[in-house]
């Protein structure tokens, strides 16, 4: 037998190597190939998604920094910009669910404060299996004590999220984490590393072996099929070392210390010194004796693609040292020099240079239980590339087809089996209970209750609303508002119109809090690239996004791929989760709430029809073919300037979008935020759960009912009056009947009771 | 004279800030005081706020009481001035020894994040001179360990010398005979879990909050009368 | 039979004990400056009513992989210290 | 000389141990039936570098009063298990 040659074992191809010897002219050391495989894995260098992402539209006026950077920025007005970024952390929340999603969320705060901001919001996108699976329960819990965990402590609110619950997560978990931070525009700072005989400062944790080659194993090969041996250690997340690095790095920017911070995550040092350096055409010289390593004999491989956590780079020059390092003692932060800027566009990597050559800012004496440095002073480089080729990796058009039973999925329409099932005037109150009991649809306070959402005084609305409010104190009265959606099942049947009703949803959602969307960030969960059906999918996914942005306004400031979401062979449904953020321009009084109020009329905006695929209720019943409902990006428009235009005036008295498990659902959860009854009258089955997009349900004091209606006719919206708020009856003609107590008790009990169970391995 | 608020800030404090501008709106001044600083620089009063000093790593509070700022707290205390530990700083003046008993997790065993309606049980305090007794206060709760436990006979004496200043109207945490907050024989030390400035503004659901952090403020003048 | 059983949980070498690394920075403050390799763990002592020492050690062994512990980042040492007639 | 230290944080008895008490109400569901007085605490390891044994373990005593375990709630038992040769 023969061993697999080492670049293969790195995960790369062979015509990656060839592509490597090319650059260099020879064969690359053990170092530089590792290091090329890091930045050259589809995690760093997004080689099968570049090509399609740039069709996504990134430009407006406000737009700071799109993508590209560690975050997007917009201008909000008053001076004050904010920076936003979701990311994945799906691969290593399956393997320990605690400590992947808490270090997940410590790696979006660090590209937030890169930037200059100070972190202030979390939210949470979750996907998992049925929570009636053991093993799923294991999951959900762990993920949630993580970022509850992590969150918390670190002191970043987390102020909204969404859990989904499909088969198709079984195995393959979806934790996106997305993070907003503020600030000045004068603090805005790109990692940069310019000038000749600046230094490379490391701040923060100590480098272990943790994550070893995580950004190229598991993030971009079949997961399941990585066999032990090939798994990086897991990290564990210090939140309390984050917390320190964060107050630091904002003061270090503050004081004007340093010329630019940048985090280490994917491909930790090898990534982050190679880019600061690389985007001013600057070189870098690194050494490795002088990185503090937590345990003995680690090679320099190992040093340079560890992906230890709670560790930044800062960019300072000569003349600041000293007051860089004792800032960070100040915080109990370490800091080390570790790299020094040079003119030959070369990242060059030594062991024992700075010290023979008595360059400043050497490791402090390392603490009890930090391995003892082993110094050498050798004067050839271990590494010596040419350093913007580590950062250009490979591009991919990888072939692209749907799949074969596409045309049979989208003509076997569910609503001929449930009008079959279900014909006009059957009771369907059994059907509604089903669906305020099915986790996607049912009380998320069982999540919500273990995440601080309030830390910083900013939290105008928290959790459990169409959308987040956060008040800008920074700014004269502004507020912003935040909504996170998927809608992976819409996806699956149809991959553009899934994206576009994803990004609807989530600005329908903005506009329910009377804000206007300004940008939106976007992660991108999908199966194996390698699959032409999954590229195509992508492919659909960018177009579809791409168009419902162009066409509501939105730039996409920024995004994140996460390939290779799969596991025994099946891919996962294509999930593209959005973040879009709105701004509210004055906000003097708490934004209308979802409840109804006794007395009110209730009218829909927006037209239902019999849209049945992709549905909650359709799922439900097993039926997962047919055509998502239609995404008609217009209308959407004109709904959400009016939805906002109503809710900013203060007309109604209660709003709620309309959305998983259709106008059954939202109003059933309008009656349970206003503790009261309704008697509407929305048609049969095929109508009351059908999940038409644009849609929006206002509670009315009467004498409003006909300014609305004006007011719609307009705008060009439809809208129609359906009934009233009274009693403590839950009433549709022709469908449903229950007490608001049953209502209520389905949807706020079913996760509580599910997660009462015992959660074991 | 406007009363001069020291917020004290160890390594993994959070809710300084938040503290800071609360007594600020009340008209108040506020400084930060670090954990190294060995003096309070003359403040009349000190907050210890929220969050999660030194990771609360080992056990809340553990490592933060012995920051060189906690002895300045004591001597400050020990003088009659007013002391607030809030959440984190709650546990904080019980691992110094400032109030007796210890917070342990949750019942539940999760972190919690939500409303609580606290019932005011004295109004001789540096925290609720300005409240009513009897008074329900509906402010929000932010922790994982906010269970207060003390052997019978601490337990006995608190209510006896009417130490305790607050508790759940409906316990959400196991707290032993449902406290939320305490108080010192003194009665200028007190700690309570729940963050009355997190309901400091309507804007932001609730401002029951406020007559706590205003009787902090009210203290600050009364200094000399605290018994010892 | 009861046998009274003592588990200790530990983090698998490599993996960080970010509360151990804290507790060792802080002790030099309190004037401890001897004291290094602080490693912070779990110690879970419980009654099990077993047939025999090996069923004992068989259920806890099962209960830690299952609940006590984490494998994936822990390791855990069953000691069954005495065994006191039910 | 180096000794080896493994303290033992338990809760003092009386004192309610809300982890403990949730584990023991979550073992039958998984099946065991049999277990009962859980109790979970901590267990911290360390090194310490002293003259003598006697020298280590006052020098612990004292860590575990004021540092290690709060004697309010908890109760703590000191063992030295080895000795190295510094
Ligand atoms: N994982 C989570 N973390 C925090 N909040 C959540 C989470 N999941 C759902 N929520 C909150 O519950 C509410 C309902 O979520 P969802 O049903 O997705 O809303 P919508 O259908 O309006 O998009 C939202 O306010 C959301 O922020
Ligand atoms: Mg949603």
């Amino acid at each position: 037998m023969t061993a697999e040659p080492l670049h293969r074992a790195l995960g790369m191809t062979d015509d990656e190597l060839e592509a490597v010897v090319d650059e260099l002219g020879r064969e690359p050391t053990h170092l530089e190939l590792a290091m090329y495989s890091v930045m050259w894995s589809e995690h760093c260098s997004y080689k099968s998604s570049r090509s399609h992402l740039k069709r996504l539209p990134t430009e407006a006026p406000w737009v700071l920094v799109g993508p590209g950077e560690g975050a997007g920025v917009i201008d909000v007005g008053d001076g004050i910009a904010v920076a936003v970024r979701i990311e994945s952390h799906n691969h290593p929340s399956a393997v320990e669910p605690y400590q992947g999603a808490a270090t997940g969320v410590g790696g979006i705060i660090r590209d937030i404060f890169s930037m200059g901001a100070r972190p202030i919001a979390l939210m949470d996108p979750l996907r998992f299996g049925s929570l009636d699976d053991a093993r799923t329960r294991y999951l959900f819990e762990g993920v949630v004590s993580g970022i509850s965990g992590y969150g918390n402590a670190v002191g970043v609110p987390t102020i909204g999220g969404e859990a989904v619950f499909d088969e198709c997560y079984h195995d393959n978990p979806l934790v996106n984490v997305f993070c907003l931070g503020v600030l000045p525009h004068e603090r805005l700072v790109l990692a940069r590393a310019e000038g000749v005989g600046n230094l490379a400062v490391l701040l923060g944790a100590s480098t272990g072996r943790d994550g070893i080659g995580g950004a190229s194993v598991l993030a971009s090969a079949g997961f399941a099929d990585a066999d032990e041996s090939k798994r990086p250690s897991v990290q564990v997340g210090d939140p309390f070392e984050e917390k320190k690095l964060i107050e630091a790095c904002l003061e270090l920017l503050d004081a004007d210390l340093a010329i630019g911070v940048q985090d280490l995550g994917a491909a930790g040092l090898s990534c982050a010194a190679s880019e600061t350096a690389a985007k001013t055409g600057a070189g870098m010289d690194v050494d490795v004796a002088r990185v503090a390593k937590r345990e003995p004999g680690m090679t320099p491989v190992e040093v340079l693609t560890s992906e230890s956590q709670e560790r930044m780079l800062a960019i300072v020059t000569p003349d600041n040292l000293e007051a860089v390092l004792a800032l960070c003692e100040r915080w109990e932060v370490r800091a080390t020099v570790v790299g020094r800027v040079t003119d030959n566009a070369r990242f060059r990597v030594y062991d024992g240079l700075f010290d023979a050559l008595g360059v400043p800012g050497v490791n402090p004496a390392p603490p009890h239980g930090d391995a003892a440095q082993d110094a050498s002073s050798d004067r050839e480089p271990l590494a010596d590339v040419p350093i913007e080729s580590l950062g250009d990796g490979p591009l991919y058009h990888r072939p692209l087809a749907p799949p074969n039973d596409l045309h049979d999925k989208q003509s076997d329409d569910p609503a001929r089996e449930l009008a079959a099932r279900f014909s006009d005037g059957a009771d369907c109150t059994v059907e509604l209970l089903a669906l305020l009991s099915s986790p996607n649809v049912a009380d998320k306070t069982w999540i919500s209750r273990q995440y601080d959402h309030q830390l910083f005084l900013n939290t105008v609305v928290g959790p459990g609303r169409d959308a987040s409010v956060l008040r800008l104190q920074e700014t004269a009265g502004r507020a912003l508002a935040l909504a996170v959606d998927g809608k992976a099942r819409f996806c699956a049947l149809d991959p553009r119109t899934g994206a576009r009703l994803a990004v609807l949803e989530a600005a329908r959602n903005v506009a329910c809090s009377g804000a206007r969307p300004l940008a939106l960030v976007n992660c991108l969960n999908f199966g194996n690239p390698e699959h032409t059906e999954v590229m195509w999918q992508f492919s659909e996914v960018i177009d579809g996004m791409a168009e419902a942005c162009t066409a509501l306004g939105l730039p996409v400031i920024g995004g994140n791929v996460s390939f290779y979401n799969e596991s025994r062979g099946a891919d996962i449904d294509p999930t593209p989760v959005v973040g879009v953020i709105g701004l509210i321009d004055n906000l003097k009084t708490r934004p209308v709430g979802t409840a109804l109020t006794s007395g009110d009329r209730i009218v829909v905006l927006g037209e239902t029809r019999s849209e049945l695929g992709g549905s909650e209720w359709a799922t439900m019943h097993g039926l997962r073919n047919g055509v998502p409902p239609i995404a008609d990006l217009d209308t959407a428009r004109r709904l959400h300037e009016l939805v906002a235009a109503l809710v900013v005036e203060g007309v109604p008295s209660g709003i709620h979008d309309c959305a998983d498990g259709g106008l059954a659902v939202t109003l059933c959860e309008m009656a349970i935020a206003g503790e009261i009854g309704f008697q509407v009258n929305i048609g049969g089955a095929l109508s009351c759960f059908s999940e038409s997009a644009s849609r929006v349900v206002l509670s009315l004091a009467p004498d409003r009912e006909q300014v609305v209606l004006d007011r719609a006719a307009d705008a060009g919206v439809p809208a129609s009056v359906i009934g009233k708020a009274d009693g403590t009856r839950l009433t549709a003609e022709e469908a449903f009947d229950v007490s608001l107590t049953d209502a209520t008790t389905a949807w706020r009990d079913a996760i509580p009771s599910l997660m009462a169970a015992v959660v074991a391995h | 004279m406007t009363s001069r608020v020291g917020v004290v800030q160890f390594p993994g404090t959070n809710c300084e800030l938040d503290v800071i501008q609360v007594v600020e709106q009340l008209g108040g001044t506020a400084e930060i005081l670090f954990h190294l600083e060995s003096a309070l620089g003359g403040v009349d009063a000190v907050v210890v706020p929220g969050g999660f000093a030194h990771g609360d790593y080992l056990r809340t509070g553990a490592i933060a009481r012995f920051s060189p700022v906690m002895d300045a707290v004591a001597r400050h205390a020990a003088e009659g001035g007013p002391v607030v530990g809030i959440c984190n700083g709650f546990q904080v003046l019980c691992e110094a020894g400032l109030l007796p008993g210890a917070l342990q997790k949750n019942a539940g065993l999760k972190f919690l994040c939500e409303d609580a309606v606290l019932r005011v049980e004295t109004t001789d305090s540096a925290l609720t001179n300005m409240a009513t007794v009897g008074q329900h206060l509906n402010i929000p709760i932010n922790h994982f360990e906010g269970n207060y436990v003390c052997d019978p006979n601490v337990l006995a004496r608190l209510r006896a010398e009417d130490q305790v200043v607050l508790r759940y109207v409906d316990n959400p945490n196991g707290s032993l005979d449902n406290i939320a907050g305490i108080c010192n024989a003194g009665r200028n030390v007190v700690g309570l879990m729940p963050h009355p400035e997190r309901a400091s503004d309507a804007l932001l659901g609730s401002e029951d909050g406020l007559v706590l952090m205003q009787s902090i403020l009210a203290a600050c003048g009364q200094v000399m009368s605290m018994p010892r | 039979m009861m046998f009274s059983v003592t588990v200790q949980v530990t983090h698998l070498p490599g993996i960080l004990d970010p509360v151990g690394a804290t507790v060792e920075r802080a002790l030099p403050a309190l004037g401890y400056t001897n004291v290094s390799q602080v490693h912070v763990g779990k110690t879970i002592r419980l009654m099990i009513d077993a047939e025999n020492v090996e069923a004992a050690r068989a259920q806890c062994e099962e209960m830690c992989q299952r609940l006590l512990a984490n494998p994936v980042i822990e390791a855990f040492d069953i000691s069954i210290d005495d065994v006191v007639p039910a």
